[in-house]
C-alpha cells in the first residue's frame, strides 16, 4: 500500500463531508454532525489502543466530562464565550485523564483495561448519584457558546462546519504527531516496549502523555456532543459508550487512523440501516439482530477491519505477490 | 447496629459473594483459563434464567420432571450450544489479537438479546423453585430466612470445589492451563488442543447457563439482565488474578461484603465502592490477589 | 398558452378536492422502547394509542393518521438523534413518547425548540410538566409525585407512624419518595428513615435487614420491572410481609404479578388505574384490547389510549390543521378526557388531574379497594404556564 | 564523567559484591566485575549459573538484593534501566528483541532516537531528524546491514536479526556494551563477520560477552569470567583460565 492510496482516500471523505449539507436535508447534517462528533471520539481511542496499544475502557468518563463543563460552565441566559469554555472543557477532561492515567498505567493487558474501566464507573457515579451533575434526568444547555459575532453556533449548519473542521483538525494533528519523534516512540512501546527501555526510553511519560492527550481530545469530542444536543445525561459515561466506541475502532481497522474514521461512521450507518422501516418494515423492531450479524461477518471476513477490506481484495485478486508483511513504518495515516 | 443485625448483615454478604461466585464461574473458565474476552457470558447468563423459565412446561409436559429435571436438561442443551459457538465463531479466534475476540462477543450479545426477545417476548417472568426448597428458616425475631439461597450458595460451592480440582489436581486441568499459556507447544506434545478448547469452552458455557437456571428463582427474569451481570462477573475475575479459581472466590466475597456493607453504611457512595475496591486492589497487586494458580 | 392554463386549472381541482375531502395524511411520530427492559412497556403504548385510532376510523379530527415508529432504546445519548429523525426526516406533525424520564427530557426541549406538539405517554419526570411545561407538551399519565402522595395520605390515614422508604437512586424513585413524604409527613406520619441503593443493582438482602433492624410500623417503595419483582419476593422470603406491611407506587405491581405469584398477594399500592374499574369506559376498553391484541390491558395501554383521545379532542377543534397551536392546545386544556380510567382534565401544567385509586392484590389482579386521593392535581412546580 | 583511571584502561562499569536471590534461591552471590575501556570481558558458565541474571542487574533491568553498580564513576545502583541507557550502556538480549513490523533502518532509526528524543516537537517529522536518521545509517552499516535497511525486520535471517540486535545498540552510541549471546544460532560465516565487528567495536568501548561458544570467547576476549551457581570461580586472562583446575574441573568438565 503506498503512500498515497490512503491519502487520496482521506481527503475524498473530507472533500465529501463539505460538500454534504448541499446534498442533503436538515437531518442528514444533524446526524453527520453527530457520527463526525464520534469520529473524533474513535479518534482519540485509535490514539491509545492503535497508537500505543493500551486498551482504554473507560474513555466515556473523558467524553462525559467535556460534555458536562460545556454544559456546567456555561451561563444560564447568554452564550458562553467559546474562546475559553472549548479550551476549559478539554483540559478538564485531559486533567482526569492525567489522573487516571498516573495510576492505571501501573496495570497492564486486561488488568489496565479493568482499572480505566473502575475510574470510569467511579466518574459515571459521582454524576448519577449527586446533585452535581443535575441527577439522572440529566441537564440542559439553553444558550449555545458564541465566538463574539464571529461564529454562533446555534445554527445547525455552523456547528456542522465547525465539527468538521474540528475533525479535520483533530484528524491531521495526529497524522502529524504519529509520524513525530513522540509518534514514533509510541509506536516503538506497542510493539516492544523492552527494547524501548533498554535503548533508554523512560515509557512511563510517553504512556501517560499519550492517556492525557488522548483524554483531552475525548473531552474535545463531549464537548461538541453536548453542543449540538443542548442536553447532557450520565449516560454519556456509561461503559455501553466506552465499549461502542471500543467496538467501532475495532471494526474499522486498529493501527490506522482512518480505520477510527471508517468505524465510527460504518458503526452509525449500521445501525441506521437496520433500523429503517422502509427496508425492514416490521421487522426493525428487531434490528440488534442485523447488527450483531453483521458485526460477525466483519470478524469473520475481515482480519484487519474494513480498512484493510482493500488491501484484502488486492491479495486475493492479484495472489500474495507483494512482500507478505505490509511495510508499515511510515504510512501510518 | 446491634450484633444480631451484624451476623444477618454477614450471612447476607456471604450469600451475595457467593451467588456472584456463581454467576461468574463460566467466565473464570472461559476468560480467565482459556484467555477469552468472552462479552458474551452475561447472555449466557441470560439464556440460563430464561431456559429455567421456558423448559418449566416443556420437561413437566414431556417427562414430568421438576425443577431439578429443567436443570439437567438445561445443561445438556448449554454444552450443545457452547460445543456448536466454539466450533463457528471461536475456533479461528484463538491466535487473532484479543479485540477481535471483544468484536466477536459484542456481536453475540446483540444476536442473542434479540433471539430472546423473537423466542420469548420481552415480558418479566418468575421462576419458582421446587417444593422442598421452597420454605424459609426463622433467623431472629422479625425475619426468615429463604432456605433456597441456601441451597444456591451450597450449589455455588460444590462447583468452586469441583472446578479447583479439575483444574489443578487432574491431568485434564494441567492441559487445559498448559494449552491457555502455549497453545503450539501442546499441539506439538500430540494433544488435540481444538477438540480440548472446544470441550473446555462447551463447559464455561454450560456453567454459566446453569448458574442462570439455579439463580433465576432468585434473581427472576428479565430482558437485559445478562448486561446487568456482565461488569461485575469481569471484575470478579480480574481482582481475583486471572486463571485463578480460588482468587475469583475470595475476590466474590471480598465484594459481597464490599457491596452488602457498603449499601448500610455508605448509602450515597454504594455504587462506586465496588471499584474502588478494584482500582486499590489492582494498583497493590497489579497481576490480581492470586497470579494464576 | 393553453398547456399552462390546463395545468392551472388541474392545479385548483386538486386543492379543493383535497381540502373536501380533508388535508393529507396527519404523520404520528411514535418514539417508543422496542428493544431492552421497558420494550413491553412501548408496546403496550402503542397498542392502546392505535386501538383509540381504530375505533375512530382511523381518522382524527378528519385526517388519516400515518405511523413513524423510532426504537429509542431507552438510551438518553441517542434521544436527539431520533427525535430530529422524526422532525426533520419524517416531518411528523406530532410526536409521541416515551418510557424513559431521561429519554422524554430530551424529547421536551427538542420540543420545545421546534414547537412540535408533544404527548408523553408514561415518563413520569416531574420536570416534563414542571420547569420544562409548554404550550405544546401534554402528559396523559402521571407525575412521580401523584402515586406516592396518594399514598402518602393512604398510610397516614391507617394510621402508621413510623415509616421506612427504600428504592433506586434515580430521579422517578427520588421524586415518588419526595411525594409520599410531603403528604405523608403533612399528616403527622414521620419517615424514619430513606434507604436507597444504586440504580439498576437488585441485591436487597442487606437493607431488607435494616428494615427488619428498625422495625418500622410499615415500608413505602418505588420499584417497576425486574426490580419490582424481585423486591416483592425478596421482602415475601425474608419473612418481613407478615410482621411489616408492604405499600408502594402502582408500578411494584402492575405487569409483574405473574412473575410475583403469591409474594404479591394482598399488597396495597396506589395508581391512576386498577385492573377492574368496572365503569362502563373501562370495560369497553378492556373488552375492545383483548379483542385486538389478544392481551390484558394495563396501566400502559390505557395512558396510550388517552394519548390518542387528547390528540384527537385537539385536531377536531382546530379541523385538523395542527399549525393553530394555540387553539389546540386550549382545546385540549378545557377537555374532559373520557379515559377509561375515569373521566380526567389536564392542569395548568398540561399533568392529568385524576383520580389516584387504592389497589390490592387477589388472585393475579390489582383489585380497587377505594379513591386513594380525588381529583390529585400535580403542583407543577416551576411551571410558569 | 571523566573517565577515572588514566588512558584507554580506564573501568567504564564496575560491579561491585552483586547479590540477588528471587526468595530461598540465590541466582547472584557477591559477585564482582569490571569493564574497562578497549577490552573484551567474557563471562562464560553452564546454563543457571546467573550469568542472564548478572546482565540484567548491570543494565538496570532487575534490583540486586545486595552489591553496587558504577557506570563511568556514577553509582547507578538505584538509576532505572532507561537512565542508565541513556547514560551510555547499551545492551542486547539473548531473545530477539526488535520491531518486526518495521524496517531495519527504522529499527536503527528509534533507537538513535533516545540519545535526542525531542517528544514535544511534535509538528518535526521523524524521519528529517538528521541526529537520528545519520547515527542509523551509521549503525546500521558498521553492523553490515546496510543492503537491507528498507526490509522489513520480520523478514530478515536469524544471523541478520542478531545483526540488527547489536546496530540497534550502536545506534545509542554507548560506551559500554552488554552483550548477551550474540553469536547463538549463527552459523560460522556469519560467526566471523561478528567476531570481525567486535574486533572493530573493541577499542571505543567496554564490552560484556555472554556467549557459549568456547572458541569464539577465547579469541576474542581480553579477560574471561567463569560463573557456576552464581559464584566466580575464576577470573583472568584466557590462557590462565584455560589451564586452571577449578575451571577445568568445574566446567570444561576433563
Amino acid at each position: 500500500m503506498t503512500m498515497r492510496a490512503p491519502l487520496v482516500f482521506v481527503l475524498a471523505c473530507f472533500g465529501a463531508l463539505a460538500a454534504l449539507p448541499l446534498l442533503t436535508g436538515s437531518y442528514g447534517v444533524d446526524l453527520v454532525t453527530k457520527i463526525m462528533v464520534y469520529a473524533i471520539f474513535a479518534l482519540s481511542l485509535e490514539l491509545l489502543v492503535g497508537a500505543a496499544g493500551l486498551v482504554c475502557f473507560g474513555q466515556a468518563a473523558f467524553f462525559g466530562i467535556g460534555a458536562y463543563a460545556a454544559v456546567l460552565l456555561s451561563p444560564a441566559s447568554e452564550a458562553a464565550g467559546l474562546w475559553w469554555l472549548l479550551p476549559v472543557s478539554i483540559v478538564a477532561a485531559a486533567l482526569y485523564a492525567l489522573a487516571v492515567g498516573a495510576l492505571s498505567l501501573r496495570t497492564k493487558g486486561v488488568y489496565f483495561i479493568m482499572v480505566t474501566l473502575a475510574f470510569a464507573q467511579m466518574a459515571y457515579y459521582v454524576v448519577h448519584d449527586t446533585p452535581l451533575g443535575g441527577g439522572t434526568d440529566g441537564i440542559y444547555l439553553y444558550v449555545k457558546p458564541a465566538l463574539g459575532s464571529l461564529i454562533d453556533l446555534d445554527g445547525a449548519l455552523t456547528l456542522y462546519f465547525f465539527t468538521l473542521a474540528s475533525l479535520a483538525a483533530t484528524f491531521v494533528f495526529l497524522a502529524v504527531l504519529l509520524r513525530s519523534r513522540f509518534g514514533r516512540a509510541l509506536a516503538g512501546i506497542r510493539v516492544n516496549e523492552q527494547r524501548m527501555r533498554a535503548t533508554g526510553f523512560s515509557t512511563y511519560p510517553y504512556k501517560l502523555a499519550a492517556f492525557t492527550l488522548s483524554g483531552g481530545i475525548a473531552g474535545l469530542a463531549g464537548f461538541l456532543f453536548a453542543l449540538k444536543d443542548g442536553f447532557v445525561n450520565p449516560e454519556l459515561m456509561s461503559w455501553h459508550l466506552s465499549g461502542a466506541v471500543l467496538i467501532m475502532i475495532i471494526l474499522g481497522g486498529i493501527g490506522h487512523l482512518r480505520g477510527a474514521l471508517i468505524g465510527a461512521f460504518a458503526f452509525a450507518l449500521l445501525q441506521e440501516f437496520f433500523k429503517s422501516e422502509a427496508i425492514f418494515g416490521a421487522f426493525a423492531k428487531h434490528w440488534h439482530l442485523g447488527l450483531g450479524l453483521a458485526i460477525i461477518a466483519c470478524v469473520a471476513l475481515l482480519p484487519r477491519g474494513l480498512v484493510g477490506l482493500p488491501a484484502q481484495w488486492r491479495e486475493r485478486l492479484v495472489g500474495r505477490s507483494r512482500s507478505a508483511a505490509p511495510q508499515e513504518a511510515l504510512n501510518e495515516a | 447496629m446491634d450484633l444480631a443485625t451484624f451476623l444477618i448483615q454477614c450471612l447476607n454478604s456471604l450469600q451475595y459473594g457467593l451467588l456472584l461466585f456463581l454467576v461468574a464461574s463460566g467466565l473464570t473458565l472461559i476468560f480467565g483459563i482459556m484467555g477469552v474476552i468472552n462479552l458474551a457470558h452475561g447472555s449466557f447468563y441470560m439464556i440460563g434464567a430464561y431456559m429455567a423459565f421456558a423448559l418449566a412446561p416443556a420437561v413437566a409436559a414431556t417427562f414430568g420432571g421438576g425443577f431439578f429435571a429443567v436443570l439437567v436438561v438445561g445443561t445438556v442443551l448449554a454444552v450443545l450450544l457452547g460445543y456448536l459457538l466454539e466450533w463457528a465463531f471461536f475456533s479461528f479466534l484463538y491466535e487473532r489479537e484479543h479485540l477481535q475476540q471483544v468484536l466477536m462477543t459484542y456481536g453475540l450479545i446483540l444476536v442473542f438479546e434479540e433471539l430472546r426477545s423473537l423466542a420469548v417476548g420481552d415480558d418479566v417472568h418468575g421462576v419458582q423453585p421446587p417444593d422442598i426448597l421452597a420454605g424459609t428458616l426463622p433467623l431472629g425475631d422479625v425475619m426468615t430466612y429463604p432456605v433456597y439461597r441456601l441451597f444456591v450458595s451450597g450449589v455455588c460451592l460444590l462447583l468452586a470445589l469441583g472446578m479447583w480440582f479439575v483444574f489443578t489436581r487432574t491431568r485434564l486441568g494441567m492441559m487445559i492451563r498448559a494449552g491457555s499459556t502455549n497453545r503450539e507447544m501442546v499441539q506439538s506434545l500430540g494433544i488435540d488442543i481444538k477438540f480440548l478448547y472446544r470441550v473446555v469452552f462447551a463447559a464455561g458455557v454450560a456453567i454459566a447457563v446453569l448458574a442462570g437456571m439455579v439463580a433465576a428463582p432468585v434473581s427472576s427474569v428479565y430482558p437485559g439482565m445478562g448486561n446487568t451481570v456482565l461488569i461485575i462477573c469481569f471484575v470478579v475475575v480480574v481482582i481475583g488474578g486471572i486463571g485463578s479459581i480460588r482468587g475469583a472466590l475470595l475476590a466474590a466475597l471480598l465484594i459481597g461484603v464490599v457491596d452488602t456493607f457498603g449499601k448500610v453504611f455508605v448509602p450515597q457512595a454504594a455504587g462506586v465502592l465496588v471499584y474502588v475496591l478494584m482500582a486499590l486492589i489492582l494498583l497493590w497487586k497489579p497481576d490480581g490477589l492470586f497470579k494464576a494458580a | 398558452m393553453k398547456l399552462k392554463t390546463l395545468a392551472l386549472a388541474a392545479a385548483l381541482v386538486a386543492a379543493s378536492t383535497a381540502h373536501a375531502q380533508g388535508l393529507p395524511k396527519l404523520k404520528v411520530g411514535l418514539m417508543l422502547p422496542a428493544t431492552g427492559t421497558y420494550a413491553a412497556l412501548g408496546t403496550a403504548i402503542e397498542n392502546g394509542f392505535r386501538l383509540y385510532v381504530n375505533e375512530q376510523g382511523g381518522k382524527l379530527g378528519g385526517r388519516e393518521i400515518e405511523f413513524v415508529k423510532v426504537d429509542d432504546e431507552s438510551d438518553p445519548a441517542k434521544a436527539t438523534d431520533n427525535v430530529n429523525k422524526l422532525i426533520k426526516r419524517d416531518n411528523v406533525d406530532v410526536l409521541v413518547g416515551t418510557v424513559h424520564s431521561g429519554v422524554a427530557m430530551a424529547m421536551a426541549k427538542v420540543a420545545k425548540d421546534t414547537g412540535t406538539l408533544l404527548l408523553v405517554p408514561n415518563a413520569g419526570a416531574d420536570a416534563v410538566t414542571g420547569p420544562m411545561c409548554a404550550q405544546n407538551i401534554f402528559r396523559s399519565s402521571f407525575s412521580n409525585w401523584q402515586p406516592g402522595y396518594a399514598m402518602g395520605e393512604v398510610m397516614a390515614k391507617k394510621g402508621h407512624k413510623n415509616v421506612v422508604t427504600i428504592t433506586w437512586k434515580y430521579a422517578a424513585g427520588d421524586e415518588s419518595v419526595r411525594g409520599f413524604k410531603e403528604a405523608f409527613e403533612k399528616a403527622g406520619g414521620k419517615v424514619v428513615k430513606e434507604l436507597s441503593l444504586p440504580f439498576p443493582n437488585v441485591e436487597f438482602q442487606a437493607l431488607l435487614t435494616e428494615i427488619a433492624a428498625s422495625k418500622p410500623d410499615a415500608v413505602y417503595t418505588f420499584f417497576a420491572g425486574g426490580g419490582a419483582v424481585k423486591f416483592v419476593k425478596d421482602y415475601a422470603a425474608a419473612g418481613l410481609k407478615k410482621s411489616i406491611p408492604l405499600y408502594g407506587a402502582g408500578f411494584l405491581t402492575d405487569g409483574t404479578l405473574e412473575a410475583q405469584g403469591a409474594d404479591a398477594d394482598g399488597l396495597l399500592t396506589t395508581l391512576h388505574y386498577a385492573d377492574a374499574l368496572g365503569n362502563p369506559k373501562d370495560n369497553a376498553f378492556r373488552l375492545a384490547y383483548a379483542k385486538a391484541f389478544k392481551l390484558q390491558p394495563d396501566v400502559y395501554a390505557v395512558q396510550g389510549y388517552d394519548a390518542a383521545q387528547m390528540l384527537g379532542i385537539g385536531l377536531a377543534a382546530v379541523k385538523g390543521d395542527v399549525s393553530k397551536k394555540a387553539e389546540l392546545a386550549a382545546a385540549i386544556e378545557k377537555a374532559k378526557i373520557d379515559s377509561p380510567r375515569g373521566a380526567f382534565s389536564v392542569s395548568k401544567s398540561h399533568n392529568p388531574v385524576q383520580d389516584i385509586y387504592l389497589r390490592q392484590v387477589s388472585g393475579k389482579e390489582n383489585k380497587l379497594v377505594n379513591v386513594a386521593s380525588k381529583a390529585l392535581a400535580d403542583p407543577g412546580r416551576g411551571c410558569k404556564l | 564523567m571523566k573517565p577515572e583511571a588514566n588512558g584507554n584502561d580506564a573501568v567504564l562499569l564496575r560491579g561491585r559484591d552483586i547479590t540477588r536471590r528471587w526468595g530461598g534461591l540465590v541466582a547472584v552471590d557477591r559477585v564482582s566485575i569490571e569493564l574497562e575501556r578497549g577490552s573484551v570481558h567474557a563471562v562464560i558458565g553452564t546454563n543457571g549459573a546467573g550469568k542472564s541474571t548478572l546482565i540484567n542487574i548491570l543494565s538496570g533491568e532487575i534490583p540486586p538484593s545486595g552489591g553496587s553498580v558504577e557506570l563511568l564513576g556514577q553509582d547507578v545502583t538505584r538509576w532505572t534501566q532507561p537512565r542508565r541507557a541513556r547514560a551510555g550502556l547499551g545492551r542486547s538480549y539473548q531473545r530477539n528483541t526488535i520491531y518486526p513490523t518495521f524496517t531495519v533502518f527504522e529499527n536503527c532509526r528509534l533507537a538513535a532516537q533516545a540519545r535526542s528524543p525531542r517528544p514535544w516537537a511534535w509538528w518535526q517529522d521523524a524521519q528529517r531528524c538528521e541526529a537520528s536518521t545519520g547515527a542509523a545509517r551509521e549503525a546500521a552499516a558498521k553492523a553490515g546491514l546496510e543492503t537491507f535497511l528498507d526490509r522489513p525486520a520480520g523478514a530478515l535471517s536469524h544471523g541478520q536479526k542478531r545483526q540488527l540486535e547489536i546496530a540497534m545498540c550502536l545506534a545509542t552510541a554507548p560506551e559500554v556494551l552488554l552483550l548477551d549471546e550474540p553469536l547463538a544460532g549463527m552459523g560460522a560465516e556469519e560467526t566471523e563477520r561478528m567476531l570481525a565487528l567486535l574486533e572493530q567495536l573493541r577499542p571505543g568501548h567496554a564490552i560484556l560477552l555472554v556467549e557459549h561458544d568456547m572458541d569464539a570467547v577465547f579469541r576474542i576476549a581480553d579477560r574471561i569470567t567463569v560463573m557456576v551457581n552464581g559464584c566466580v570461580i575464576a577470573s583472568d586472562a584466557p590462557e590462565a583460565i584455560r589451564t586452571n583446575p577449578q575451571v577445568q574441573s568445574a566446567y570444561l568438565g576433563h
